[in-house]
C-alpha cells in the first residue's frame, strides 16, 4: 500500500487518474481559477466593516466559522476579524474589496497562496475522517460552516457549500503535493478518483 | 552480607534466605546536621556522598512515596556526557566518570552498561554543530567521534537509509555513554548511604519548613517537625511546590516527559540512538524491551501522564527512522513530572535564605547526572559554595545574563 | 486534551503553541528597577499543582492568543477566552 | 484431547490449514490459533522468559501469559503474538520462540536448574568484578538468554492509518452489559460507538451456556447486534480495542483491519488507530479470572476454568481428556458442569471450601464428578501434565489427570479506569479491586464494575446507557432489562497453596515464584511498586493480568497488612500492547513530514538541479555541469559567475508577512532593535530582532509600500515563529495597537537575479515604461510594477550576496514563468542559476550572519549588530540585553578568518585556541560558525565567534578540530571579504 504513490513525486500534486480500490467512493476535484484575498480588520472596526460589506456585497460578514455567500463572492470566517473571500471573478479581488472596504478592513491578494480541493462521493466523509481532526458528521458539520484546523501536520481551511457532501479544503500551495497524498491515501480503500 | 557471587551461593545453599532489608525503614529522628528532601537517585546520592566524602552521616533522606516512585523510577536510563556548553561538559563528564565506577563503589549491579549513544545528524548545518560539540567534549577530556553514513550504517544497518525523509548522514558517537538499570542505581544509593549510617525515611512528606529569623533550621513533616542545620532540595518536578512552602518564586516549570517501552525481544539494537530530524531516541534494556522516547508534551503539568498527540509524534519519529519496528508492540506507555529550567540547564546552588540548598532544573536528562549531582549537592552543602564542577549552576545566572542554553531557545521552557 | 477556543470551537490541544503563565504583565521598561522587573517578568513562575491561567496560540486555527485556565494536575480545562478582548475590554 | 462433532461457534463447513513448528494443522472458521492447536491436542506452546519451561495455553483471551508465538515470516514477523486472540486463517505460520535448539528441548531451560541462585535480586548482587567484564562478558550472555521472540529487522510491509470519530456515548465491550448500554443509549438518540476487542461479539455469553429471555444467549446477542447494525446513529468496531484514556473524552482505539488475513486487503490498512472524542463513555470490559498459586501449577494442561469453559463451548475443542477443577468458588462448578454436559471426562472438583450449596453438589454427583471439598492441590507431574498431588483432611492422593481447569476467582478488567491515575479500591465482598475515582465522563457497568451476575449484567448496561444517553439530554423509555439467572459467584478468597511442592508462579510469564516475593519481602521491597520492580512480578506482555492482585495477596500476608492497605500498582495505557506501527500510521518513509517544493522547482528540476531539504522545504543546492568533478567546482563557477556577470536564485522560501494599519511603524519599533517608523515609503530597511530575553531572535528586509503598509520579511526557518511573535505582540502585549497581519509566504514567488549586469537583465523583464535605473530604485528602494506582460510584481533593490541586486516578486502561479524569463532575458549575459551554497559562500564572504550565526545564543553586539540598536526606544528584549554577561568583553563576537596557509581548509564546528596555548576548556576561546572556499580570494574563508575578536584583528588563532583531526593557524580579520565598503551593490 505504501506503494500506491511511490512512483509519484513527492513535489507534485498526484497527478489525475484513478488510484486505489476499483470503486469511485470518492472523488476529488483540483477547482481552479478561483481568486482569494485576505481580509483583516480591528476589533472596534467590524461594525463600520459590516456595514460597507453589506453596502457593497449586499452581506455582512460571518460571525465565527462560517461561510457567507453574496454576488459572487464567499466570505469564510477565518477568525475574530478575519475572514477569507474566495470567488470566480475576473481580475482584481483585492482591488474591489480595498474599494469597497476602504481603510476598515487590510486586504491582501491571496489567490495564489492556496490550493483549492473539492472532496465528494459517497465516501467522502469516511475518507476525510482519516485527515481532519474534526467532527464531519451532517449533525454536527452542516452546509455553510467552516473550520480552519489541521491534517497530517497541514494546515488546512474547509468548508461545505451544499447539503450533498461536497467539501472545499484550501491548502497552502507549497503543502498542496503532500497534502494531495495524505487525502489519497485516505480514500484509496474506497477508489479516488482526482479529475481537474 | 556484602553481594557477590559467593554470598549468592552461600544464601542458596541456605533453606531459608538470609538477606536482610537493602536499607533500613527508618523512623524520623528529632534532628539531623543534614536533612536532604527527595528520596530519588539525586537525592540518595548526595546523602552517600555527604556521609562519604564529607564525613557528614546524621543525615536523613526524606521521601513522601517510596524511594525512586520519582523520575528515578520512570526514566528511559541513558548515560552520556555529550553536552556542548562549557557550563555543562565537565560536569557530565565527572558524572560519567563517577558512572564508571559506581558498581565497585556501591557494592552494587546497577547495570552501568557502556553501550555507545549515537545522535544522527541529516544536514551539514548539523553535522558542524555536532562537530562544535564533539570538539567541545573532547576539549573537556570526554571522548566523541564524528561518524559518516557508512559507518553508521555499519553499527545499524537496518536503519532508513534509503527512502527517509531526512536522508541520515552521519552521527555523533560517544562509546563510553549507553545506559543503566534505573531502578538498581536508586536501591545501590539507598542500601550504601544506609550501611553509612544515613536515615532513609519513606512516606514522609515535607509540609512546610522550620524558620528562625529568616534561615530554615528544619522541616514541617507528615511524621512530625525535624530539625536540621541544612536542608537541601532535591525534589525533581516538586520544586516548584517545596521552595514555595519558603516563599521562594524559581525559575522552572513542571512539564510532562512521556516514555515508552515495547514487549521483550531478543537483542536487535546494541546501543542508544536519537534520530536528529525528529523527536526520537531508543535503546533496548537487558529485559529486551526496547525502550524509547521523544519530545516533551510541551504544557505545565503535574498528572504525570501525557497525550496522544506526543505518543504518534515519537512513534513516527520510530518509524522513519527504522520502518522494522512497525509490528513491534508498545507494552507501557508512562509520564514523568520534569523541572524544566528557563534555560534548560540545572541549579546546584545555596538560596536566599541561610540553611536551604536547591537542587533542581534538570528538565528531561536528570538520570545521567545522578551521580556528580550528589556529589556536587553534598559538596555544596558541606562546604557551603559550589564546586569548580557547579560553579556554572547558579540560581542568579538569570539575572547576571550567564544563561547554560544548549538548544538556544530561550526562556521558554517547553521548547528545551 | 481538547481546548474550547472560543471561535473554533474545540480542539486537540496539539492545534495550539504554548507560552505558560498568563498572569505575567512586561513591566515599564522606564521604571527604576526595570533590570529586576524584567528578570522577574522573563524568568520566575508561581507553577502551581492546581488552577493556572495560561496562554496558548491557536496556531492552526484562528490565530488567536487564548488565556485558558486549567488545572495542571488534571488537565481539566475551566475556561478559555480570547486574550486580546478582555485586554481591549479593560 | 478432540474437537467435540457439534456446538461451538466454528463453522466446520470452513476448514482451515495452518503450521505451527513446521507441522501441517488444521482448524476451522471462527477458531483462534489457540483454539485450533488444543483441538489438535498441542498443548506445548511456549517457553518461559527466564526459566525457559515448557509452557502451555492458560487462558482464553488478552490475559494469556503463556502462549506467545512468532506469527507470520520474513518481514511481517510478529514476536510475542498471543495465540489466544489470534484469529485463524487460512495459511497461518506459527513458530514457537524463546527457545534453542527446539521447544521440546531447549538447552536454556538449564537456568530451571540453576533457579535457587537466580532469584529476586539476584543480578543486582553479582557480575560486578571486574569492572570491565559486565558489557564484554556477562550482558551479553543475559541479553541473548532473555528478551522473548525475535523481531524482523526488515521494514514493515503493511500500511497503518489513523482515523477521527466522534460519538455521544462510546461503549467499551461488547458482552451483556455493553450491548446493552449501546442499545438503551443508541435507541434514546444518541450517537453511539460500541467497540470490541474480539472478532465475534457477546463477551461471556460466547462462552457460557447462559438463557436470556428463556431462549439462547446467542440469540439475544444476533438480535441486538442486528438492532445495532440498523440503527444510523450506531458504528460497531470489531477486533478493536480501546487502549487508552486520554483528556477531555479522547479515547485511544486500534482496529485490526487486516490481522486476520495472510494478508491485508488490497488498499485497506493492516490496523487502524482511532481517535475517539466522546462526551460518554461506558467501560463494560468484563472480568478476568486469576489462579490459585500452588506448587507446578505452570505445567501445560493446567489453564484458567473459565478459559477451559470457553474452548469447550465456543470452540468445541476440549482441552484434555481427564480434567480435574481446583478452585475457591461456584462459577468453576458451572465451568465443569458444562465440560461434562460437552462430553469432556472431568474426574474431580477440588475445591478449597469445606462446604458448598447443596445444588452444586447433587448437580456434580449427577455429571458422575468426584468432589473434594477443603482439598489444595500441592504438586503437578510430567513435562505436559499427568497428574497431580492433592492434599485433603486425610492426606495426599495422586489423581491421574492431564488437564487441571484452576480458579482463584476474578478480577474487574478496571485498567481504563486508572488511565487517569485513579487507584481502583478493595471490595472485600468479592475478594477484588473495584473500580476508584475514574476519568471524567467514564463510567463502568457490569462485570468490570464488580457485577457479575448476568442479570445485574443487563441490567446494570440498560442503566449505565440511559443514565449517559440523559445527561446528553437524550430521553428514551429503557424499557424493562431482559431477564436472565444470576448465578452467584460465592470466591472465598484464597490464593497460594503454603504445602505447595516444586516453584509456585506467581507471574507466569516472567517466571516469579512465591519465593520471589518472600524474598523481595525479606530484602524489605515491600512496597508493591518495590515489589514489581524487584521481582518484575506485573512486567510482561501481560502486564500481570492474572499474576499482579495475586501477588499483591501473598505480599499482604507476609507483611500482615490487608489487601486494601497493601494497595495495587497502577495500570498504565495501553490495555494491550500496540503496534508501534498503528500510533505512526501513513507517517513513514518520504511521507514522514510535508516536502514542500519552492514555486520554480520544476524549473529547476529541468536545469538540472541538485535538491535540498530545509527544514520542510526542497530547495536548489547547486546546479552541476557535466564534466565538473565535485559540489566545490560547481558552486565556485556559480559564485564566480554571478559576481562577473549575472546569475539568478528563487528565494521565495523567505517567510513574507504583511502588515496594514496606522501603528505598524509603531509596532515594528517595538519588535526591532532599529527604528521603522521613520522609513520612508519606497524604502526597505534591514531590521533583527530580539527575544525579550535579549538574545536575536531574527533578521530580515522590511519595506514600506504605503503609509499605513508594511512587508516583512523573515528567515525561511522563523517565519512562522516570527509571525506569532508579531500576533503576541498585537494580542497580548499592545492589544491598543491597531494592525493588522497577513502571512503572505504562499502568496508570492520570489527571485533573485544578482551581478554586475543584473539591471540589464531585469530592464528586459519588466514591463514598458517601469523605471528601474538608480534614480528610481536605488539600493533598498522597492517599486511595484508588472513584468512579462502585466504580471503584478514587486521588486526590491537589496541584496545577499553583495552585488548588484534586485528581488523580484510575483504571484506564485508566475513564478516558474519568471525564472524562464529571466533566464531567457539573461541569456546574453550568460545568466546562472546558483542554489543555496553559491549564495551561502557569498553572504559568507559579505559577512551577513545567517542560521549558524543566529543560533539563539548570541546577542546583537556578538554579531556585530549592537550599532545598529537604537539608545532612544524601548523595544523587546534590551533590557534583558544589558544584563553583565551580555556586556563581559570576553564574550564571543563575530569576526572572520582566514587560514595562514592558504591552501589550508577550514571547517565549520571547530574550536579557537591561543596559539600555544594548551587544548583545554580553559583555554576554549570560541568556535567557528561557517565557512567558505572564497573564489574571489582563492583561499576558505570562515566567520566565527571569538572572545575579544574584534579586537584582535590581525592576530592569530590556533584552529583546533580534534574531532576531525584539524589543528591548524589562522588570521583574524574583519568579517566581510568582499567588497567591504558595498560599493557593487550600490553600482
Amino acid at each position: 500500500m505504501p506503494d500506491l504513490l511511490g512512483h509519484i513525486a513527492q513535489t507534485r500534486i498526484v497527478p489525475a487518474g484513478r488510484y486505489g480500490a476499483n470503486d469511485q467512493g470518492v472523488t476529488v476535484t483540483l477547482v481552479e481559477g478561483v481568486c482569494f484575498a485576505s481580509i483583516a480588520t480591528a476589533w472596534n472596526r467590524t461594525e463600520g466593516l459590516n456595514a460597507r460589506c453589506a453596502a457593497a456585497f449586499g452581506t455582512a460578514l460571518p460571525t465565527g466559522p462560517k461561510r457567507v455567500a453574496a454576488s459572487g463572492l464567499a466570505f469564510i470566517g477565518m477568525g475574530p476579524g478575519r475572514w477569507l473571500a474566495a470567488g470566480f471573478t475576473i481580475g482584481d479581488l483585492e482591488g474591489r474589496l480595498r474599494d469597497a472596504f476602504q481603510v476598515d478592513a487590510a486586504v491582501c491578494d491571496q489567490s495564489d497562496a492556496y490550493v483549492l480541493f473539492a472532496v465528494s462521493g459517497e465516501n467522502a466523509r469516511a475518507a476525510l475522517a482519516k485527515l481532519i481532526p474534526i467532527d464531519l458528521d451532517p449533525s454536527a458539520f452542516r452546509p455553510d460552516d467552516a473550520a480552519t484546523t489541521s491534517a497530517a501536520t497541514i494546515g488546512v481551511t474547509l468548508w461545505q457549500e451544499s447539503p450533498a457532501p461536497v467539501f472545499h479544503l484550501a491548502v497552502g500551495r507549497s503543502f498542496a503535493p503532500s497534502f494531495s497524498r495524505a487525502l489519497v491515501m485516505s480514500a484509496a480503500e474506497f477508489g479516488c478518483a482526482i479529475v481537474g | 552480607m556484602g553481594y557477590s557471587v559467593f554470598s549468592i551461593l552461600a544464601d542458596a545453599c541456605r533453606r531459608h534466605s538470609v538477606w536482610t532489608p537493602a536499607w533500613r525503614d527508618a523512623a524520623p529522628k528529632p534532628a539531623y546536621d543534614v536533612i536532604v528532601v527527595g528520596g530519588g537517585g539525586h537525592g540518595l546520592a548526595t546523602a552517600y556522598y555527604l556521609a562519604k566524602e564529607h564525613g557528614i552521616r546524621n543525615v536523613a533522606v526524606l521521601e513522601k512515596g517510596w524511594i525512586g516512585s520519582g523520575n528515578a523510577g520512570r526514566n528511559t536510563t541513558i548515560i552520556r556526557s555529550n553536552y556542548l556548553l562549557p557550563g555543562n561538559e565537565p560536569f557530565y563528564e565527572w558524572s560519567m566518570k563517577l558512572w564508571e565506577g559506581l558498581e565497585q563503589d556501591l557494592n552494587y549491579n546497577a547495570m552501568v552498561s557502556q553501550r555507545g549513544v549515537l545522535n544522527l545528524f541529516h544536514s551539514d548545518a548539523q553535522r558542524d554543530a555536532y562537530a562544535r560539540r564533539g570538539n567541545a567534549m573532547i576539549l573537556s577530556g570526554a571522548d566523541a567521534e564524528l561518524l559518516d553514513v557508512g559507518q553508521v550504517r555499519a553499527l545499524y544497518p537496518f536503519l532508513d537509509f534509503d527512502n527517509g525523509r531526512f536522508p541520515i548522514q552521519g552521527g555523533l558517537l560517544q562509546r563510553r555513554g549507553g545506559t543503566a538499570r534505573h531502578d538498581a542505581v536508586v536501591w545501590g544509593y539507598a542500601r550504601a548511604a544506609d550501611r553509612l549510617g544515613v536515615d532513609i525515611v519513606q512516606n514522609c512528606e515535607v509540609i512546610g519548613f522550620l524558620r528562625e529569623n529568616g534561615a530554615v533550621v528544619g522541616v514541617e513533616t507528615s511524621r512530625g517537625p525535624i530539625r536540621a542545620g541544612k536542608v537541601g532540595l532535591a525534589v525533581a518536578g516538586s520544586s516548584s511546590r517545596v521552595a514555595g512552602l519558603a516563599g521562594l518564586r524559581l525559575p522552572i516549570e513542571s512539564h510532562v516527559l512521556q516514555a515508552f517501552v515495547s514487549e521483550g525481544l531478543k537483542p536487535l539494537i546494541p546501543g542508544v540512538i536519537t534520530f536528529g530530524a525528529g523527536h526520537f531516541y531508543i535503546s533496548q534494556s537487558d529485559k529486551g524491551g526496547l525502550v524509547f522516547g521523544g519530545d516533551i508534551d510541551g504544557y505545565n503539568s503535574y498528572a504525570q501522564r501525557g497525550n496522544l498527540p506526543t505518543i504518534e509524534d515519537v512513534c513516527e519519529g520510530g518509524m522513519a527512522l527504522m520502518p522494522a519496528i512497525g509490528r513491534l508492540r508498545l507494552l507501557r506507555h508512562w509520564g514523568g513530572l520534569v523541572d524544566m529550567s528557563m534555560d534548560g540547564s540545572p541549579i546546584i546552588d545555596r538560596t536566599p535564605l541561610d540553611g536551604l540548598y536547591l537542587n533542581a532544573g534538570w528538565c528531561y536528562g536528570g538520570f545521567k547526572a545522578t551521580p556528580a549531582s550528589g556529589w556536587c549537592f553534598a559538596w555544596t552543602l558541606a562546604k557551603d559554595e559550589p564546586h569548580r564542577l557547579n560553579a556554572a549552576y547558579r540560581l542568579d545566572r538569570f539575572a547576571t545574563g550567564a544563561l547554560i542554553d544548549e538548544k538556544g531557545v530561550g526562556a521558554q521552557p517547553n521548547l528545551h | 486534551m481538547r481546548i474550547p477556543c472560543p471561535f473554533c470551537g474545540p480542539r486537540d490541544a496539539h492545534e495550539f503553541a504554548y507560552l505558560g503563565d498568563a498572569s505575567l504583565a512586561r513591566p515599564d521598561p522606564a521604571a527604576p528597577d526595570a533590570d529586576a522587573l524584567f528578570h522577574d517578568y522573563v524568568y520566575l513562575r508561581d507553577n502551581p499543582a492546581g488552577s493556572l491561567r495560561e496562554l496558548w496560540y491557536h496556531a492552526a486555527g484562528c490565530r488567536q492568543w487564548l488565556a485558558v485556565t486549567r488545572d495542571t494536575r488534571t488537565h481539566q480545562i475551566a475556561e478559555a477566552t480570547l486574550v486580546r478582548k478582555s485586554e481591549a475590554a479593560r | 484431547m478432540s474437537r467435540l462433532d457439534q456446538g461451538g461457534l466454528i463453522d466446520r463447513s470452513r476448514p482451515l490449514a495452518f503450521s505451527f513448528d513446521g507441522r501441517a494443522l488444521s482448524g476451522f472458521a471462527g477458531d483462534t490459533l489457540a483454539s485450533a492447536l488444543l483441538a489438535q491436542g498441542e498443548t506445548l506452546v511456549g517457553r518461559s522468559f527466564k526459566y525457559h519451561r515448557p509452557r502451555g495455553i492458560f487462558a482464553a483471551g488478552s490475559d494469556e501469559p503463556n502462549a506467545l508465538v512468532e506469527l507470520r515470516t520474513g518481514a511481517r514477523r510478529e514476536p510475542n503474538t498471543r495465540a489466544t486472540v489470534t484469529e485463524l486463517y487460512d495459511g497461518l505460520v506459527a513458530h514457537s520462540q524463546n527457545r534453542w535448539p527446539s521447544l521440546g528441548f531447549d538447552l536454556l531451560a538449564v537456568n530451571g536448574l540453576l533457579a535457587p541462585i537466580l532469584g529476586a535480586g539476584f543480578y543486582y548482587k553479582t557480575f560486578m568484578w571486574p569492572a570491565a567484564a559486565w558489557e564484554k562478558l556477562y550482558e551479553p550472555i543475559i541479553r541473548r538468554a532473555a528478551g522473548l521472540g525475535t523481531a524482523a529487522a526488515l521494514p514493515d510491509p503493511d500500511h497503518y492509518e489513523k482515523a477521527h470519530g466522534f460519538c455521544d456515548v462510546l461503549v467499551v465491550g461488547a458482552g451483556p452489559a455493553g450491548l446493552m448500554a449501546a442499545l438503551t443509549a443508541a435507541r434514546a438518540g444518541a450517537r453511539v460507538i460500541v467497540a470490541d476487542e474480539d472478532f465475534r461479539p457477546g463477551g461471556r455469553l460466547n462462552a457460557e451456556r447462559s438463557e436470556i429471555d428463556g431462549a439462547p444467549a446467542r440469540m439475544f446477542v444476533d438480535a441486538t447486534m442486528a438492532e445495532l447494525s440498523s440503527l444510523s446513529n450506531v458504528r460497531i468496531l470489531l477486533r478493536t480495542t480501546v487502549f487508552g484514556v486520554y483528556d477531555t473524552g479522547t479515547y485511544g482505539l486500534i482496529e485490526r483491519v487486516g490481522d486476520h488475513l495472510a494478508e491485508p486487503a488490497p488498499h485497506r490498512p493492516r490496523q487502524r488507530m482511532w481517535k475517539i472524542v466522546a462526551r460518554r463513555a461506558i467501560l463494560a470490559a468484563g472480568a478476568a479470572e486469576r489462579p490459585i498459586v500452588f506448587g507446578g501449577n505452570d505445567r501445560p494442561g493446567v489453564m484458567l476454568a473459565q478459559a477451559f469453559r470457553t474452548y469447550v463451548n465456543r470452540y468445541a475443542a476440549v482441552p484434555a481428556d481427564r480434567t480435574a477443577f481446583f478452585a475457591n468458588n461456584d462459577a468453576s462448578w458451572r465451568a465443569a458442569f458444562d465440560a461434562a454436559a460437552a462430553g469432556a471426562q472431568v474426574q474431580a472438583i477440588v475445591d478449597v471450601r469445606s462446604a458448598v450449596a447443596s445444588a452444586l453438589a447433587d448437580e456434580a454427583r449427577r455429571w458422575g464428578i468426584r468432589i473434594i471439598l477443603g482439598g489444595q492441590v500441592v504438586a503437578t507431574e510430567g513435562k505436559r501434565l499427568s497428574g497431580i498431588e492433592v492434599a485433603t483432611a486425610t492426606g495426599i492422593e495422586t489423581l491421574a489427570v492431564d488437564g487441571l481447569a484452576i480458579s482463584g476467582g476474578f478480577s474487574p478488567n478496571v485498567h481504563l479506569t486508572c488511565h487517569h491515575g485513579g487507584r481502583p479500591v478493595w471490595d472485600e465482598a468479592i475478594a477484588a479491586f473495584v473500580p476508584g475515582a475514574v476519568p471524567p465522563g467514564l463510567t463502568v457497568a457490569g462485570a468490570a464494575a464488580g457485577r457479575y451476575g448476568l442479570a445485574a449484567c443487563l441490567a446494570d448496561g440498560m442503566a449505565k446507557g440511559t443514565e449517559a444517553a440523559r445527561d446528553l439530554g437524550f430521553e428514551g423509555s429503557a424499557g424493562a432489562a431482559p431477564r436472565a439467572d444470576d448465578g452467584d459467584t460465592a470466591v472465598e478468597p484464597f490464593w497460594y497453596v503454603a504445602a505447595s511442592r516444586g516453584p509456585a508462579f506467581v507471574d507466569q510469564q516472567n517466571d516469579v515464584t512465591a519465593k520471589d516475593v518472600k524474598i523481595a519481602h525479606g530484602e524489605g521491597f515491600r512496597s508493591v511498586e518495590h515489589l514489581k520492580r524487584y521481582t518484575t512480578l506485573g512486567m510482561a506482555t501481560d502486564q500481570g493480568k492474572t499474576s499482579n492482585v495475586t501477588g499483591m495477596a501473598i505480599m499482604a500476608s507476609l507483611t500482615g497488612r490487608s489487601i486494601a492497605q497493601t494497595g495495587t500498582t497502577i495500570f498504565r495505557p495501553p490495555y494491550t500492547p500496540v503496534a508501534i506501527g498503528a500510533l505512526a500510521g501513513h507517517h513513514r518513509g518520504k511521507d514522514f513530514r510535508p516536502t514542500r517544493p519552492t514555486p520554480t522547482h520544476a524549473w529547476a528540476e529541468a536545469a538540472g538541479a541538485v535538491f535540498i531539504e530545509t527544514g520542510p522545504w526542497l530547495r536548489a543546492q547547486y546546479f552541476p555541469r557535466p564534466g565538473e568533478r565535485d559540489w566545490l567546482e560547481t558552486v565556485t563557477r556559480e559564485v564566480t559567475a554571478v559576481r562577473s556577470g549575472v546569475g539568478m536564485i528563487d528565494v521565495s522560501t523567505f517567510g513574507k508577512i504583511d502588515l496594514q494599519g496606522p501603528d505598524v511603524g509603531a509596532l515594528l519599533d517595538r519588535v526591532y532593535i532599529n527604528n521603522f517608523s521613520s522609513l520612508a515609503v519606497g524604502k526597505v530597511r534591514y531590521g533583527a530582532m530580539l527575544r525579550e530575553d535579549g538574545i536575536v531572535m531574527d533578521d530580515g528586509t522590511t519595506a514600506r509600500l504605503g503609509e499605513r503598509r508594511y512587508l516583512m520579511t523573515t528567515t525561511t526557518a522563523n517565519a512562522a515563529k516570527v509571525y506569532q511573535h508579531l500576533e503576541f505582540c498585537l494580542q497580548v502585549l499592545w492589544p491598543d495597537l491597531d494592525v493588522q497581519l497577513a502571512s503572505v509566504s504562499e502568496q508570492w514567488a520570489q527571485i533573485a537575479i544578482a551581478g554586475p549586469r543584473a539591471r540589464e537583465v531585469l530592464r528586459k523583464v519588466v514591463d514598458a515604461g517601469v523605471d528601474v535605473e538608480n534614480a528610481t530604485l536605488p539600493y533598498m528602494g522597492v517599486i511595484e510594477a508588472t513584468v512579462m506582460g502585466g504580471v503584478r510584481a514587486r521588486i526590491f533593490r537589496v541584496s545577499f550576496s553583495g552585488e548588484l541586486g534586485y528581488e523580484v516578486a510575483v504571484p506564485a502561479r508566475q513564478g516558474e514563468a519568471l525564472a524562464r524569463a529571466v533566464m531567457a532575458a539573461g541569456q546574453d549575459f550568460a545568466i546562472t542559476p546558483y542554489g543555496i551554497e553559491a549564495l551561502g559562500v557569498m553572504r559568507i564572504e559579505k559577512g551577513h550572519v545567517s542560521g549558524a550565526e543566529l543560533n539563539g545564543q548570541t546577542a546583537a553586539a556578538d554579531l556585530g549588530l549592537g550599532r545598529m540598536a537604537s539608545t532612544k526606544k524601548d523595544y523587546v528584549g534590551r533590557t534583558m540585553a544589558g544584563r553583565p554577561a551580555f556586556r563581559d568583553p570576553d564574550r564571543p563576537t563575530l569576526v572572520g578568518f582566514k587560514p595562514v596557509d592558504g591552501t589550508a581548509r577550514l571547517r565549520a564546528g571547530a574550536h579557537f585556541l591561543g596559539i600555544g596555548q594548551p587544548a583545554d576548556l580553559a583555554h576554549d576561546e570560541g568556535y567557528m560558525t561557517s565557512v567558505a572556499f572564497s573564489p574571489a580570494l582563492g583561499h576558505w574563508i570562515g566567520l566565527g565567534l571569538l572572545a575579544r575578536g574584534p579586537a584582535r584583528i590581525g592576530e592569530r588563532v590556533r584552529v583546533y578540530d580534534p574531532i576531525r583531526g584539524g589543528d591548524i593557524e589562522v588570521e583574524i580579520c574583519a568579517p566581510a571579504f568582499v567588497d567591504p565598503e558595498g560599493v557593487r551593490l550600490r553600482a
